[in-house]
């Protein structure tokens, strides 16, 4: 039995706001990932779930706004902070709490942990604990693309802090030249942990990096929905026509701090309570009400039936079985006949 | 010695504040050292008391702050790099091994690194594989580096003091868990010799030699062993590169039974070349068993707690070994 | 077997050929593999036979290709990847550690990593110390890798046939003065079993374990040792993770005395676990002598011929060295 | 006893071709570099030297132009194709032959060969066996003399092929936000090893990269000694004024295979030709002539006595005691107390 959400709904060069299906699949999904990741932070608070925690509340349309422009059988590489990620490429919630709370029925089996969820089944290849790590793998998994005459495009989550990494820079130079059929969505909340891009960067947009590699680079409002996705929409088309990789960047704001252990000393609170005020979700909401796509009451019962999965998650996730020691030693390799 | 009770971190931190107070050519680099005050609290609030220029915030990128280093060292200056989790060294080993390593040596003698590389290993966090390994073998293979592992918070001083001194580069492989523990500290500005192994306890009957956090689980189950009626002696090998075989070798003659103790991996880890260096000498033929080890196991540090607990030497275990070591032969 | 006689590198290529031919998921990258045919001339002409697109020629960047053999593996192509030098893993080392190795236990066990890594070792070439590391220990400790090193040409093509038929990531570990030297290998493509240590000569008085080049020297200080009426068995490792200790172990308790040669430099080496597998295993009970290792010296490869030969184990070297073995105790 | 050329003279924003003692050191020291080679090159060939060798013929004027703007107390790095760099440095002639014939009076001792000459008396902080691996340390000695308050300047040099490393991607940004006295100077000799630029960058220029650093990037003829020298002088000027680092990229070819093991399968000979016509050496001495500041007479007598140096400096070597193994192992580290 699984507990997801409707699949996203792409919209061509439609804005989602315009499409009551695709605004409904949008906004359920903007919604689950701050529900659940609500659900996650007081869990948290309560000991009830251990290690640490990277919350991307704030940053909802940029994950879901990028995923609505992709196929089931495209790719992604996600980061620490993919929970949106995750759900946004069709994740299951009951799987995805399972694992935070270190069950056996977890997408890493106990293994992994917020920061490596991974589902081969919707082409989700991994969060990744080390920033930038997923950006030479995802250009990779966009060469097999190439090798194996598909079209599928493979899209490539990573913050602004991971752009000064080497590993950035080689694997979108790999990308350019071969032009590779992979979209780079730069996720630019301001911040590297406690550095600001004003800081870490000369340049004022991670977009104007794009011209290094000689590849487009697009800033967008990154809570705004409907600009992520025509942006993303726009780069993954260009990637499936065999045209090459771009950058896709969206400025948007984390709410919580980095992790568990941040104590905000290099923001202010005024500069925090500006973004609340900027939020992705009430946003699209006021939005589509104006619009006439989505009544004010639809999307209130939207919002309850997602909030009911996430409890559905928290309960199934909670009395499944803990992870099996007994397992571990013969799960460091693939067994060479299987 | 001090009964001044501190943390390991704040030891930590006391050391570089004495050492920037005491030569303007001492500072630091690290991801978030500065107003943030350290991924794990260790630089605190040095960037308050000496600055942005040498409480230095870097972007995320190991291999420039590294090779940064590295230059800064060679025309004068002493830097210390924080490495947010040693797992990402990876970033950096070219910096940290084809280049500080051997640069004095490679270029002839005239130019030297004197480098202080500081990076926090270990699990029990549940940070998962990508955080949480002990790589200390990969650093003590290498010509050309020297690495410690302090123990206790006043090693923690010592050491790092002693590998600001040095000018050679030098690895401090600091233990995540340890961070928050407290323990005596000597006020001034001490040094613990880099290049000697610690005897912390002693007893006739076996020997533990032990890094790390597991020399505080070593001491914990020397306690409940000694309740059993047996006398463990546990040494602290503190520098893995140079390595002082010494006190172990004295330890095993008096003995002639030991536990090797390691968080780490066991294939391939440090704790083989103590066992290799005991088989080679004279040592071998005090024997009265095998030479045990006890180390993490072959596999990647899972994130749920059980199984993160089930992959390296808790003291139970080491009590056990030591238990089914006195049986041997 | 055959008596064909081939090279080293002929038989690499020979592997990569036929592995080709039988699929089209195996594919190539690396720095100067296609028209230029590789820096050792490894890949010669497979460009001119399978093209730009499955021979692959990269920008210098080892991170970025060794991180998209991990990708492109994850989604069912077979990579190999040619790293020029292996002291140039230093630049990939979080792709080849913190993800290559990891993925598949760490993500839960769905995705795999079907990814072969070769790259020369070794000195003897006069490159200095950047181009000359021996860094098998290195791998060998990561939990998720395999690390074989071929000693011959049909263990050249053998090992590397049944590395890319692996469903994890495999390090080839080649060594550069191999390269050009001749050896019998199956013109079919044979497999050679990963996981199982080789017994190249048999001898009743004392065991040599080698890995690399050293296994070919250690069968000429063994023909040399015959004459002086020493009969040495010869095992080669093979692969150094998963290690096979059995027919290690099965010579030690037949001649007693046993000499670990590796040219890594020794502390902390990968001969340090062969030592200590058989000091924590019964074969201790055995020994008639310590358990020696002959080593590179703990130095950097320095560039001038005399040096370089001066710090890594020649074959009189272990013939001094088995002489004095058999004088023990 | 010391067998060096005389030191080379800026001539700020003068044309070294202009000004006679200046024209005479450049010369002088192109002629250097470029004799020190073919010497080496045919050492090499007769059997009388070992490892491996990458040579600068055809670069001279890269080398030479760039160093020219530097001062005594400024600094460099190098690379695998660093006697250029060198020579252009101040280094002594006999002690870099004798380096290369692994002799104890080389300057490594014999311990680094052509790939690791340094020499911390010219401020050459030395060559590296790895590619882009002098980057990161080219900055870290900048930022020593920020630290220190020194105006000196350190000029980092490297290939085109080296730019497509996480090193460089990480070191300029890391130069560029703390407004590091550096100079990059990328010698574009339009291949790493046999991968030319066409193929391991989407840009037309490594300069282009320097827009995602937000620094200033500049493409000169790398074999016009004048253009050159204006080029990094500029550059040099600005990192000393305390206003950041630039890319300066010096177009230019080697004439010789990438090293001994190349059979020049990857260009054509045409190609190669046509750029011997483009002898830097040749161009320089016909701009000389033609503007009279130096006769032809001087500048064979000048190459003349280039080549007794390069003659005394193999005749030296050669006699110099090999380097001793008895030394080695003391040798690993700096010893605590020195
Ligand atoms: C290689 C590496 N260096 C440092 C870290 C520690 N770290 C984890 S997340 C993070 C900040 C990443 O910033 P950004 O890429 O902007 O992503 P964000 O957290 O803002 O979403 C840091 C420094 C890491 N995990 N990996
Ligand atoms: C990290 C690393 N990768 C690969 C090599 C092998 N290698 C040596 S020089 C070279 C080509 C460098 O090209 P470029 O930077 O353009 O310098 P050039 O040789 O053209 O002067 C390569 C691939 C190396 N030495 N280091
Ligand atoms: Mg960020
Ligand atoms: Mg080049």
């Amino acid at each position: 039995m699984s507990n997801k959400i409707t699949p996203l709904v792409a919209t061509g060069n439609q804005t989602l706001s315009s499409n009551p299906d695709a605004a409904r699949a949008a906004l359920a999904a903007m919604w689950a990932v701050r529900l659940f990741e609500e659900a996650v932070d007081s869990l948290f608070a309560r000991g009830l779930m251990h290690g640490t925690m990277h919350l991307s509340i704030g940053q909802e349309a940029s994950a879901i706004g990028a995923c609505a422009a992709l196929r089931e059988s495209d790719f992604i590489t996600s980061t620490h902070r993919g929970h949106g990620h995750c759900i946004g490429k069709g994740a299951d919630l009951t799987r995805m709490m399972a694992e935070l709370l270190a069950k056996q029925t977890g997408y890493c089996r106990g293994r992994g942990g917020s920061m490596h969820i991974a589902d081969a089944a919707t082409g989700n290849l991994g969060a990744n604990g080390i920033v930038a790590g997923g950006i030479p793998i995802a250009a990779g998994a966009a060469l097999a693309q190439k090798l194996q005459n598909k079209d599928n495009v493979v899209m490539c989550f990573f913050g602004d802090g991971a752009t000064n990494e080497g590993a950035f820079h080689e694997a979108v130079n790999l990308a350019a030249i071969w032009d590779l059929p992979v979209v780079f969505v730069c996720e630019n909340n301001k911040y590297g942990m406690s550095f600001s891009t004003e800081k870490s960067m000369k340049v004022d947009n991670v977009a104007d990096r794009a011209s290094a590699y000689g590849i487009p680079g697009v800033t967008v409002d990154g809570n705004d929905l409907d600009a992520v996705y025509a942006a993303a929409q726009e780069a993954v088309d260009r990637a499936r026509r065999g045209e090459g990789p771009s950058i896709v960047e969206n400025i948007t704001y984390r709410w919580k701090g980095h992790s568990k252990s941040d104590k905000n000393l290099y923001r202010t609170k005024e500069e925090i309570e500006q973004w609340k005020n900027d939020d992705p979700i009430e946003q699209f909401q006021d939005k589509l009400e104006s619009l006439g796509t989505l009544s004010r009451d639809e999307m209130t019962a939207l919002a309850a039936d997602v909030r009911d999965k996430i409890r559905i998650a928290i309960q199934e996730a909670t009395t499944a079985p803990d992870s099996d020691p007994a397992e571990l030693l013969a799960s460091v390799f693939r067994q060479v006949n299987s | 010695m001090t009964d001044r009770l501190i943390t390991y971190s704040e030891a930590i931190r006391e050391a570089i504040g004495q050492a920037m107070e005491a030569d303007p050519s001492v500072f630091m680099m690290g991801e978030d050292i500065g107003v943030y005050g350290g991924a794990f609290g260790v630089s605190g609030d040095l960037y308050h008391r000496f600055g942005a220029e040498r409480i230095r915030d870097t972007p995320i990128s190991e291999l420039g702050i590294v090779g940064a280093a590295v230059g800064a060292a060679l025309v004068g200056m002493k830097p210390i790099v924080e490495i947010q989790f040693s797992d990402f060294t990876a970033q950096a080993m070219d910096q940290i091994v084809n280049q500080a390593a051997k640069i004095h040596f490679m270029l002839g003698g005239e130019l030297s690194v004197p480098m202080v590389l500081r990076a926090p290993l270990g699990s029990g966090t549940g940070a998962a594989a990508q955080h949480s390994q002990s790589l200390e073998a990969w650093f003590a293979h290498v010509p050309g580096l020297k690495v410690v592992m302090p123990a206790t918070a006043q090693d923690a001083k010592g050491l790092l003091l002693s590998a600001i001194d040095d000018p050679n580069p030098v690895m401090v492989l600091e233990h995540k868990l340890l961070y928050k523990t407290s323990g005596p500290v000597t006020e001034a500005a001490i040094r613990t010799p880099i290049g000697k192994s610690a005897v912390v306890r002693e007893g006739k009957d076996a020997v533990l030699v032990a890094t790390g956090v597991m020399v505080s689980r070593s001491l914990e189950a020397a306690e409940a062993l000694a309740e059993k009626g047996i006398q463990v002696t546990v040494i602290d090998v503190r520098t893995l590169s140079p390595l002082d075989m010494e006190p172990i070798e004295q330890a095993v003659a008096a003995t002639g039974r030991v536990l090797l103790v390691q968080e780490a991996p066991k294939h391939v880890g440090f704790m083989a070349e103590v066992s290799a260096r005991l088989a080679e000498s004279k040592s071998i033929y005090s024997l009265e068993a095998p030479i045990k080890r006890l180390c993490g196991m072959d596999i990647p540090i899972p994130y749920a707690p059980q199984l993160e607990r089930a992959v390296v030497p808790q003291i139970p275990n080491i009590i056990d070994a030591v238990v089914e070591l006195m049986q041997e032969p």
